[in-house]
């Protein structure tokens, strides 16, 4: 892929996450999406950044904050919006939700709404495909306030020690829902704790979606080929409250403002299109055909039937006994 | 009295509790900013400041092992779990640390420690933010484990769980929390290990606690309509259980259904049913129903959602089914079998 | 048929499984170096190399939670726990993502893994290093839980739990691992939500499991000698519960005594209590009798620990005092009950 | 108290742990003691030197590996003994045994049979100190392998964010039970883990008590006025088996008595006793004292009477109500 059909995509993608996340937000407050749901909004460089430097058999794992990844790694926005309007035609069935959005034929392992409950999925990932010898690598995406679960510890030392191909990426929004995370946090830098794990550290500017690019397809490469593990922080800012309706009542708009203005999309645009001569015509054409795919996956989410009563019993269990995985 | 709500009675209790003793301190996330998720402890922070009421890591681990650190040496720390979902991940510290310290110690250690656990289902949290687990704590020796369903008790019991000189789960469910009631003035003490008999009745016993406790009582309501009196038996603690309330009312009525939010199989629906079949038996006139999730995780969709709960009308068409069965038919045999016992025994 | 140790029986297992599909592989502390703490991985190591028997760090959440990780991408992962007490360090990986991840995300995950969890009382190891904490599992959705009482089965149910596309808790009890039985020359499967008759009775159904398999036994051979005859049934799986062997035997036999190393409040007794008390209620002619752990973490001290679990005397005694209760009277109003039942029904 | 006092008190508090240890081998392996004992032998230098740095109103969480730590913070050998043979006149009435020892007279709140269980509540300790505005201190012992779990990042994340008055001293003994520290953990050093919590981290040598000694006091001194935590990674060896009885088919004889000439009682012996001009005599005579101390614990122990079966159900909960704690 060259370089113009790259930046493209991964502005499709930035795209298709901030309108679909403006989308939910609209949705929700009008109540149409049940549930809690957190915005990736402000984010979008960093999934796009990471999973561009993917291939489609690579794993992620996700988190509570789970769209943009979902996105960015591939998934259909109108299976993920039935999802979360709790249809029978989303990616879960309805049974999962914002909170618990997978697609696993593209290798997205699932969001998760226990904080910190990714790491060690993607870690026994890549343990999978270091037994299986196969070149797959796996990201964990997580957050500021995920670094100081015991999962974040325990999940890097082990794919250090065994230099597992795991690329952990830190979403580092500077706030744990109502919480600033230097009050919580002992480091400046989330990468500072790389050298506890003997582990490659590198931080990146988070709002700026070469940068993450570069920095993640250099840590994919080397996980791929044996170099063993990344810790990726990438810095941004959390522009929504934690969940959609949050008062956010422990921080100040003008800080929210300030750091609006650093937004990921609008700096692309003015920026790196600019310097690498995209042409406007092809990012507005982009964003209108994101527009469209966006009122397509409403309509279909709208329309799609919820799921019968019953098929709550259906999906505990795969079919199994020794015969059926024989 | 005052009509207030849940959430207020439980803010109530903190504050009558953190004013009268200086060690009494409250640590958890989003606890002093926001207040809590569910405003339960609003204002907190602002009267007791952030030495005594405070914002913690993400860390389960460390809030729940230090609140035992801190209560072997001379505080009285009340952990808020956020959600009772997340008691998994600090299950170590709660089972083989908190639950046995004093015991293995030989008696040495004082474990006052309040664990504080929102639970149940809310508007479609899904698998991992819907579930009730009571009833792995009840499994655990040297544990107390509270589970208020109003107002009153949830002030009463959260107040005596903090005086408590032992380990106290104080399971609070999300839904009640903006459901008001009254509430005494003044204050006082609800018994840890007492259980409750809102509604009295002569025909079946429910028994049950939290929020199933008002689905029971519209149930009741609906079955005095049908000619059937249920009496409504509200646990409030599940460990100790009041295995003498519970026998005194079943040995009264002779039929029981017991009703839960959590998973039916392994719930805490097992235990008093197994207590009556041991304790009992002879003073049953029906099978003892349980009803309780169905035994899947809790799923997002609101219909799916709402399908593996009981919901009223469960417990409706359960307890007319036990007392129905027995009218025509089985009356007359219990009335035989009482005459031959009175002969056999 | 010959004759081996228990620990032998799953090493066979481990052995045939780990030669038959390459994505087996087996992860814990003191695996490869050791071959297990209680020798029940001896040589694995040796044969398949040290890329699939994995000595890990002591890091509990991260061998579960990548078993899991690994079980949805392709490998069918063995964790082994080290010891049950132990899965209280793991239980949010067991409990939210390991028993929830199929369901939640609409069948689209398969997880063939199983945790291996060495449980139950040897030679005072004390508080944390005694325990049985199947019933906690019982009550979550999404698992399926074994517990063999015996090398056959211990053999045939992990090559079940291996072969199986679900999570599955294995619990071997550590006083088994020495124990030898005849096992079958060849392959087999045990299947999984099957239990066992393992003698067959008249009189009364002991329900138990897992070591108290063979005490049960003991009681039953000195029942017959009163004149007692007492059915062993062997439930093998407690997740999902065989409930059509149980309702079976007790409704031939008539009466229950259940029996279980965990603590009796809360146990897997009160599932058992309680589905028989659902369903069989009308067949049952005597209290239903648990048996477990007195509701105290285990003690150190020898004769402490001998007191707190059940004994074989124990077990006669409860069967005795319901059998007997019966005998004279009871025979009388049974028979009396079946011809008013028979009339009224 | 002046220096000559110190040595020689810390030499009397290393040889009754050895001998303790050497005493409690011979008799587990002669069926005296039930269950299973991890000894202390080699390692009694950190123990040693840091509780010889703690006021008796100061705590220590200990591990499975705890006699040395519970003989150090001032314990009785006796109650000890007695609690190891199970009697009812140990210190937890024969209900905790070797791993569940805990005097909490002298702030030694307990052995733990999980490995990394201590962390937290050493922090905890710590929290509660500063809570009531005492000067008290936490140490929490641990091993090298305990340092991999996630209760260890935890606890660390907390108290130096919070600033608390505990000290986390690493044993590191080069063995996680059969397993070389080194295969399962991604630094050479644990103290390098300091770094990613912005603690102070410190490394001695374990078997040097004096040189144990002086980092911890440095350490307990800053703790006690408000100067935060330290993690204090001393090195050591693990002289005897994992548990008595352990066959040790991982390690070789060699690699085990090579290490055994760096005792650290010989080495004191040998080296600061005679540049500190300690009288020989006077150190034979602790010997003394020690082995007579030892041998009426042994005795006391024998003769103490096991607890009555029906005890087993005292012990539960504290007397209680609102009343009992008001
Ligand atoms: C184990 C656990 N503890 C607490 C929570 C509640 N919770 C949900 S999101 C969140 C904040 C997460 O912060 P961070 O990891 O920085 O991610 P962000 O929300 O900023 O993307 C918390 C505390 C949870 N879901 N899981
Ligand atoms: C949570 C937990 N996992 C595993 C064990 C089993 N275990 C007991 S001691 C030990 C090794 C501990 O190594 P280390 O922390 O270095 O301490 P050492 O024994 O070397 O003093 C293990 C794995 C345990 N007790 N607790
Ligand atoms: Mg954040
Ligand atoms: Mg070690």
């Amino acid at each position: 892929m060259n370089d113009h059909d790259l930046l493209l995509r991964m502005y499709r993608t930035m795209v298709s996450i901030r309108l679909f996340e403006e989308k939910v937000q609209e949705l929700f407050l009008a109540g149409e999406i049940p549930g809690f749901v957190h915005l990736y909004l402000g984010e979008e460089a960093i999934a796009t950044g990471v999973c561009s430097a993917l291939r489609v058999d690579d794993y992620i794992t996700s988190t509570h904050r789970g769209h943009g990844h979902t996105i960015a790694k591939g998934a259909r926005m109108d299976r993920m919006m039935a999802e979360l309007f709790g249809r029978r035609t989303g990616y879960c069935k309805g049974k999962g939700g914002s909170m618990h959005i997978a697609d696993f034929s593209i290798g997205m392992l699932g969001a998760n709404g226990v904080v910190g409950g990714g790491f060690n999925i993607a870690t026994g990932a890549g343990l999978s495909a270091k037994l299986r010898k196969t070149d797959q690598v796996a990201v964990c995406f997580f957050g500021d306030g995920a670094s100081n679960r015991g999962t974040f510890h325990e999940a890097m030392n082990m794919a250090s020690s065994w230099k597992l191909p795991v690329i952990f990426v830190c979403e580092n929004n500077q706030w744990a829902s109502t919480t600033p995370y230097r009050t919580t946090t002992s480091v400046e830098n989330i990468v500072d704790r790389a050298v506890g794990y003997g582990m490659r550290g590198v931080m990146v500017d988070g709002n700026d979606v070469l940068a993450v690019h570069a920095a993640a397809h250099d840590a994919v490469e080397r996980a791929r080929h044996g170099g063993g593990p990344t810790l990726l922080e990438a810095k941004t800012y959390r522009m929504a409250g934690h969940f959609v309706g949050d008062p956010e009542k422990y921080r100040t708009r003008d800080e929210v403002n300030e750091m609006k203005a650093r937004c990921p999309i609008n700096r692309f645009e003015t920026g790196a299109a600019v310097s690498m001569g995209l042409a406007a015509a092809d990012l507005e054409a982009i964003r209108r055909e994101v527009q469209a795919e966006l009122a397509e996956a409403v309509a279909f989410a709208r329309s799609s039937p919820f799921p019968d009563p019953s098929e709550a019993l259906e999906d505990l269990f795969a079919e199994s006994g020794v015969d059926a995985d024989a | 009295m005052r009509n207030i709500s849940f959430a207020q009675a439980t803010l109530e209790a903190m504050q009558e509790e953190m004013r009268r003793d200086p060690t009494v301190f409250v640590v958890g996330e989003d606890i002093a900013r926001q207040g809590g998720i569910f405003g339960q402890f609003a204002g907190l922070a602002d009267e007791f400041g952030a030495e005594r009421v405070i914002d913690s890591p993400i860390s389960e681990t460390a809030i729940v092992g230090a609140g035992l650190g801190a209560a072997l040496t001379g505080c009285r720390p009340v952990v808020d779990m956020h959600f009772a979902d997340f008691l998994g991940v600090a299950m170590d510290e709660v089972f083989n640390q908190i639950a046995k310290v004093r015991y293995m110690f030989g008696g040495q250690a004082r474990v006052p420690l309040v664990l504080r656990a929102p639970d149940g289902l809310v508007r479609s949290a899904a698998a991992q933010h819907s579930q009730s687990v009571e009833a792995w704590f009840l499994h655990i020796p040297g544990l107390k484990v509270v589970i208020p369903s109003n107002p009153a008790d949830a002030k009463g019991l959260l107040k005596s769980a903090i005086r408590d000189g032992n380990p106290v789960l104080y399971f609070e469910n999300k839904d009640l929390y903006r459901q008001s009631g009254e509430v005494p003035e003044g204050e006082y003490f609800t018994p840890i290990g007492k259980a409750n008999v809102c509604r009295e009745g002569t025909d079946v016993t429910i028994v049950t606690y939290s929020v199933m406790v008002s689905k029971a009582r519209k149930a009741a309501d609906l079955l005095q309509a049908q000619g059937i009196s249920a009496e409504v038996l509200d646990l409030r603690t599940i460990s100790p259980l009041d295995r003498d309330a519970i026998l005194a009312s079943v040995r009264k009525t002779h039929r029981a259904v017991i009703v839960h939010e959590a998973p039916k199989i392994g719930g805490v629906g097992a235990e008093v049913a197994a207590l009556l079949a041991e304790e009992a038996l002879e003073h049953l006139d029906a099978p003892i129903i349980r009803l309780g999730l169905k035994h899947v995780p809790v799923p997002f969709s609101p219909p799916l959602e709402q399908f593996v709960v009981p919901q009223v009308e469960d417990i409706v068409r359960a307890v007319a089914g036990i007392v129905r069965a027995d009218e025509g038919s089985a009356r007359v045999l219990e009335g035989s079998v009482r005459v031959l016992e009175g002969i056999v025994r």
